[in-house]
């Protein structure tokens, strides 16, 4: 068994540190993602809007363990999905401010990804994807079966969105956006500073040889269950966000095809780069929105296909695609002498 | 007491399907390191052109029996060529997400050309009715693909011990390190075991046809179910498969006799305890430390 | 003295197969120890079964008097046992600073440290440099792993296991694949390493064995063959015709 | 206008955040009787899922046929000329359904929301129709939350409930003789609610109840369940399972035996599409409620004729229930001479109807159910089929006083 390393060969690998080796252009991107994630109401219908950004924090997490720890977790609608409904019962009954009942979802998130991440990091790769899977069905069922909580498939309906009694974010989505786009925007941070901490070096030397990791000392399970758990709680602060926005929670955020929608958009956005997960949240949302009203019907034929061809062709995925051209044309007109260093 | 035996032989009769469509999942991964998500929509695939097969050509269940595999061993050879291969050199994970978005292809096609609501199929006269063994009443159908896949699973057994074939695949799927230095070049077998696996997998969904909801759907829960039995079995495990087919089979069929709100659940809780001691499988090979 | 490292009748089975067959063995502390034998002798399993990479089938494993038997590896590295890789094993996307950077922090608890940044591990920057220096990758500090030349990650191999400064050092053929150069780089580098700690190595090349070990131990088929110093077992007849046997392939 | 406002409030939101400063504003009225001068009825459902057949695409056909009946009937005299009928996917997904919905009532100028599979979707549609003000009127929806705890002013549920299922099919097949029941049930809310329903109108109908067995949900083998329920002897087996799992079961229950020891089985749900699909020879025998068929009596037949010249398909009783919720709600619209929400939902309230659909109907004004007649049927053998999708034989009329819960017992309340 090969370990499972979700990277490119070591030749086109050459990117992975390089958005970090322009400081300038680093700040470029921050701030026209910023003015996009500002702007972004007024073009798009912002409950949708919304969607986008908490998917995208979603397909960030899970970057997290995709991308920089090398392990395809299958089953992060578990997290998602019990988030959600931990907020809006939160919600719901204490009539807290959102973003407290947000909170209180995420931690629920990590403490159910505690004994999950335990158990499932005792595999890696193909094996992990296929554990975590079979877990977050369980919880499924677990959600399906305890209606008197969750309210079954009838879902849980009605959760307010109490803001301090500021009216205009508790009734207008538009208001709500900006509202709630901190939370998300700290969950974004929070991955980026994750993923480029001394614990994100680690897990960077896990995905890329984790018996080396280990022979230097490290015990590779416990930064594996670490990052799990992390990338849970940043699940869940999407879920809860999420569940909020809409007003109610529906079992299908538990189900196994939502987990397998945001590996869509992780790896259409592009595995290992944070920024491919905005990307790929857009794109996928968008093109659901747009098929609603759009008289095709069988998204799945259309989701499924790019997940294939992406796969096939394009395995550096949008974001990956356009920063390897851009840094292949910065590599071509500076000297090589200069490396990457930064 | 007959009742126990009842539930057994029903456990075991449902964990024929997973037996075979893990056999199949087995193999596959044995010889090209594939995890294949498709899995489940080529069972699906197997009960609809089994059902389409009867309202078309009138091909009754005993020809799909043997009409079908061949089929779908076509098909998973043109997957294997047109798809597959292209990954083999890469991280595993990218064959299955690849067999993932194939699933999702392949279910909305079915859903698109058959619709959603599933299809009809009818058994033939001569595997209706009961067979009554000292008390314990069996459809007689339940006993039929019980026995049936119990020969399958053996012949393929002979096969894997008896013929130069099947030890270059039992010697890839369990000893890879000895495959190597036996110097025996798997290269040119992993197409075909790739249509053999696929065409197990139909197989199973021959023998479901009759008896189960054909649908689009059908295989999704079916292949996650699987994962769960390859995991416990050991993925490494050719035995492991079959045997925790069974076994699931049994735990299901008790579980839903005793403790049905936990029926499902219980499937997974085993899949954990079954990582937490043996981490490999039941029947794994132990991995070098990771 | 006491022993760096002991066996006790340790022995790993694969599938029938005896791969370390009732192995004692003793290296003594602040010796440099050498493990040589044909290929498939078991000493690649024995390197492994040392640092907790392989679980022993029987038999006990006691570095610096203390049991490490069953323990994994990263326990086992914790101990103080470092050791490299025969075939280079690597982080391909990191760059030779930041493998240094991360075996130095190794020994720490800051890995842990999610809520910081990673320029935190500049504060090693000092002994990366030296260390650096040390194996001559200075200049390619920046470069990533994965683009390195072959001697380049041999060399960056040895770095790491010195950043770790591990009083029992283990180097499964530390020269492989290298020109004569940097074979001779090498093993004055490795002696120069050597001095207080004691260093467990297997090599094929008998000119590095000789020029560096104190002791060596034959093995063959999984057990000790013979045992002593370079010339005792140069001069071995079981020795020699075991290698005789070998040398169609060598 | 709305969209500068908000651009400017925003602007300084982002800057100062004075949040509370930019609150309140109500809809953009136009000042006539219409919203933009014309009427939208929004058909949300599943187009591409499980739900496509039984309501999806010809659900909107039905809705045009029923724009089209409104401006026959009228002509010149219609208070409102411009009608336009839009379709939108929700693709099963809750999520979608219910920022689609806002979207419609928001942007889409949609005046009513019709349809809605899926009862998380439309308790979520219900909540975004109570929240805007404006109508939703479903019909493929089951869950008698629409129209009891989660009820509201704007929502009606228009054709059938889980209630009717269970208490139809309970009372009437007991009442004909299939006394010792055995009821095997999916362990979720909608199966929880059902078996609580059906055993209510087992036992008031002189029946008894003598075991419950919850199955897990998907679930391919009922072989152990059916044993299980099997071995009390019962005469019926009632079975609340649905789609995929009903088919399962009838599949495993035909092999059982319990056929020919005389067991009938009586289902909750089941629909004429799924019979179409199957084939009548799966199923044939099987005892099920109804609300609606399409060759229940002439006046059903007729439309049912021009529905199979518009589609090629004879409808469900969910194409029918939308083309009854569509004319009824133009009718309202006819007689308030307005769009307005209020004064729509005060002429709907308490109406007695009759059309294609409903027999004997009533829009109740306490809880928005509306209630009618309804058959239980009982699928034809392969032999008495005499035409394409002539599946069903009515066995009895349920009357709507019985197959609907009382008004009181609904537990709505539309107080705000």
């Amino acid at each position: 068994m090969t370990q499972s390393v979700i990277t490119q060969a070591p030749a086109d690998g050459a990117d992975v540190a390089v958005a970090a080796s322009n400081p300038r252009l680093r700040w470029i991107l921050l701030a026209a993602g910023l003015v996009a994630a500002l702007a972004l109401p007024w073009f798009v219908y912002p409950p949708v809007a919304m969607d986008i950004v908490a998917l995208a924090l979603f397909a960030i997490a899970l970057d997290i363990l995709l991308g920089y720890t090398g392990l395809l977790s299958f089953g992060h609608a578990a997290f998602w999905g019990s988030s959600a409904y931990v907020t809006g019962l939160i919600a719901t009954h204490y009539g807290l401010p959102f973003p407290v009942a947000v909170i209180g979802g995420a931690v629920f998130a990590m403490i159910l990804a505690l004994p999950i991440g335990y158990v499932s990091v005792r595999r890696s790769g193909i094996y992990f994807a296929m554990v975590t899977l079979a877990f977050a069905q369980m919880v499924y069922f677990i959600g399906y079966q305890w209606s008197d909580l969750t309210g079954g498939e009838n879902g849980l309906q009605g959760v307010p969105r109490s803001f301090f009694g500021i009216e205009a974010v508790e009734t207008d989505s538009f208001y709500f956006y900006y509202a709630a786009l901190p939370i998300l925007l700290f969950g974004m941070w929070a991955a980026w500073r994750i993923v480029h901490s001394p614990f994100g070096r680690v897990l960077v030397s896990i995905r890329d040889n984790a018996p080396r990791a280990r022979a230097l000392g490290y015990e590779v399970d416990k930064y594996k269950a670490v990052a799990f758990v992390l990338s849970a709680g940043l699940t869940g602060l999407a879920g809860g966000v999420f569940a909020i926005s809409h007003g109610f929670v529906a079992l299908t955020e538990l189900h196994w095809t939502t987990s397998g929608d945001v590996v869509l958009m992780t790896v259409l956005g592009g595995i290992g780069t944070l920024w491919g997960g905005i990307v790929g949240a857009f794109l996928t949302v968008m093109l659901a929105d747009y098929l609603a009203s759009s008289g095709f019907h069988g998204i799945d034929l259309i989701t499924g296909s790019v997940f294939v061809l992406v796969v096939l062709l394009f395995r550096r995925g949008v974001w990956g695609t356009v920063r390897h051209q851009w840094n292949s044309r910065r590599r071509r007109r500076t000297t090589s002498g200069e490396g990457t260093g930064r | 007491m007959s009742a126990v035996v009842q539930y057994a032989v029903q456990g075991l009769a449902a964990g024929s399907f997973y037996a075979l469509a893990a056999l199949g999942l087995a193999v596959i991964f044995g010889v090209l390191g594939v995890v294949n998500f498709a899995h489940g929509a080529f069972y699906m695939l197997g009960a609809v052109a089994t059902a389409v097969l009867l309202d078309t050509l009138d091909l009754t269940l005993w020809w799909s029996l043997l009409v079908v595999p061949v089929l779908m061993f076509g098909f998973g050879v043109v997957v294997e060529l047109l798809l597959v291969q292209w990954l083999l050199r890469l991280d595993p994970l990218y064959n299955l997400l690849l067999t993932f978005g194939l699933t999702l292809v392949l279910v909305e096609l079915v859903k698109q050309r058959y619709g959603v609501s599933g299809l009809p199929y009818r058994l033939p006269g001569g595997l209706q009715g009961r067979v009554d063994l000292s008390g314990v009443v069996l459809p007689r159908y339940q006993l039929f693909v019980l026995l049936f896949s119990v020969a399958v699973c053996v012949l393929v057994w002979l096969v894997m011990t008896r013929t130069r074939i099947g030890m270059i695949v039992r010697a890839a799927t369990e000893k890879p390190e000895l495959a190597r230095a036996l110097g025996i070049n798997v290269g040119r077998w992993v197409t075909p075991v790739f249509g053999f696996g696929v065409a197990l997998a139909g197989l199973a969904g021959v023998l479901a046809a009759p008896f189960r909801a054909i649908t689009a759907e059908m295989g999704n829960n079916f292949a996650i179910i699987l994962f769960a039995v390859v995991v416990i079995g050991g993925l490494g495990s050719i035995v492991g498969a079959v045997v925790a087919g069974f076994l699931v089979g049994l735990v299901e069929a008790f579980g839903q006799a005793y403790a049905p709100t936990f029926a499902q659940i219980l499937i997974f809780v085993l899949m954990a305890l079954v990582i937490l001691i043996r981490p490999a499988g039941l029947f794994g090979r132990q991995e070098a430390t990771t | 003295m006491r022993a760096a490292i002991r066996t006790r009748a340790l022995t790993k089975v694969f599938r029938g197969f005896r791969a370390v067959d009732e192995v004692d063995l003793e290296v003594r502390e602040g010796s440099v120890h050498a493990l040589v034998g044909p290929n498939g002798a078991g000493k690649t399993t024995l390197f492994n079964l040392l640092t907790g990479f392989l679980s022993p089938t029987s038999g006990t494993i006691t570095v610096l008097d203390e049991d490490v038997t069953g323990l994994p590896p990263e326990r086992v590295a914790r101990r103080g046992v470092a050791r490299s890789f025969q075939i280079t094993s690597l982080f391909d996307t990191l760059t030779s600073r930041e493998h240094v950077e991360l075996a130095l922090q190794g020994h720490t608890r800051h890995g842990f440290r999610f809520w910081r940044s990673e320029r935190l591990l500049g504060r090693h920057r000092a002994r990366v440099d030296e260390l650096l220096e040390q194996v001559g990758l200075m200049p390619l500090a920046d470069k990533q792993a994965g683009l390195l030349a072959y001697g380049q990650k041999r060399a960056l191999e040895l770095a790491l296991v010195l950043a770790l400064d591990p009083p029992v050092m283990l180097l499964d053929e530390p020269t492989a694949g290298m020109g004569i150069e940097d074979v001779d780089r090498t093993i004055d580098l490795v002696r120069r390493l050597a001095a207080g700690r004691t260093v467990v190595f297997v090599d094929h090349n008998m000119h590095v064995v000789g020029s560096l070990a104190d002791r060596v131990t034959v093995l063959q088929q999984g057990r000790i063959l013979a045992e002593g110093g370079y010339d005792e077992v140069r001069t071995d007849e079981r020795v020699i015709t075991a290698y005789l046997g070998e040398a169609e392939h060598a | 206008m709305e969209s500068k406002r908000k651009w400017a409030c925003a602007s300084a939101l982002t800057v100062t955040m004075l949040l509370s400063a930019c609150g309140g504003g109500g809809p953009g009225s136009s000042g006539g009787d219409f919203t933009g001068d014309k009427l939208v009825l929004a058909v949300l459902n599943d187009q591409s899922g499980i739900y496509k057949d039984a309501s999806g695409p010809n659900s909107v056909k039905a809705v045009k046929m029923a724009v089209a009946d409104y401006q026959n009937k009228y002509g010149d005299k219609a208070v409102v000329t411009k009608i336009e009928v839009t379709s939108t996917d929700h693709q099963n997904k809750p999520d979608i359904a219910n920022t689609k919905a806002a979207e419609l009532y928001e942007r889409g100028g949609a005046d009513v929301i019709l349809d809605v599979p899926t009862s998380s979707a439309a308790l979520a549609v219900a909540n975004q129709a109570k929240n805007h003000k404006k109508l939703f009127l479903d019909v493929s929806a089951a869950t008698t939350a629409l129209t009891g705890a989660q009820c509201n002013k704007y929502t009606f549920q228009w054709a059938y409930n889980t209630y009717l299922l269970a208490n139809g099919t309970g009372a009437t097949v007991t009442r004909n003789g299939g006394k010792k029941w055995t009821i095997i049930y999916p362990d979720y809310e909608f199966g929880q609610n059902m078996t609580k329903s059906f055993t209510d109108a087992v036992t008031k109908a002189g029946g008894t109840v003598q075991e419950t067995i919850p199955t897990p949900f998907p679930n391919e083998n009922f072989a152990t369940f059916l044993t299980k329920a099997g071995s009390g002897n019962p005469d019926v087996i009632g079975t609340m399972q649905a789609g995929g799992d009903l088919i399962n079961l009838v599949k495993q229950f035909n092999e059982s035996g319990l056929k020919d020891k005389g067991v009938e089985l009586a289902v909750g749900l089941m629909l004429i599409n799924d019979i179409h699909s199957l084939g009548v020879e799966q199923f044939a025998g099987t005892l099920f409620t109804d609300p609606w068929y399409w060759n229940q009596d002439p006046e059903a037949r007729a439309w049912a004729d021009r529905f199979l010249a518009e589609t090629g398909a004879r409808p469900s009783f969910e194409h029918a229930g939308n083309y009854s919720a569509a004319l009824q709600y133009l009718e309202a619209v006819q007689a308030a001479g307005t769009d307005d929400a209020d004064k729509v939902v005060a002429n709907l309230e308490g109406k007695k109807v009759n059309d294609v659909f409903l027999r004997n109907g009533e829009i109740r004004a306490t809880d928005h159910s509306v209630v009618h007649d309804a058959n239980l049927a009982r699928v034809k053998k392969p032999a008495d089929v005499k035409e394409d999708w002539d599946y069903e034989e009515i066995v009895a009329k349920i009357p709507a006083a019985e197959g609907f819960p009382p008004a009181e017992a609904s537990g709505c309340s539309m107080k705000p």
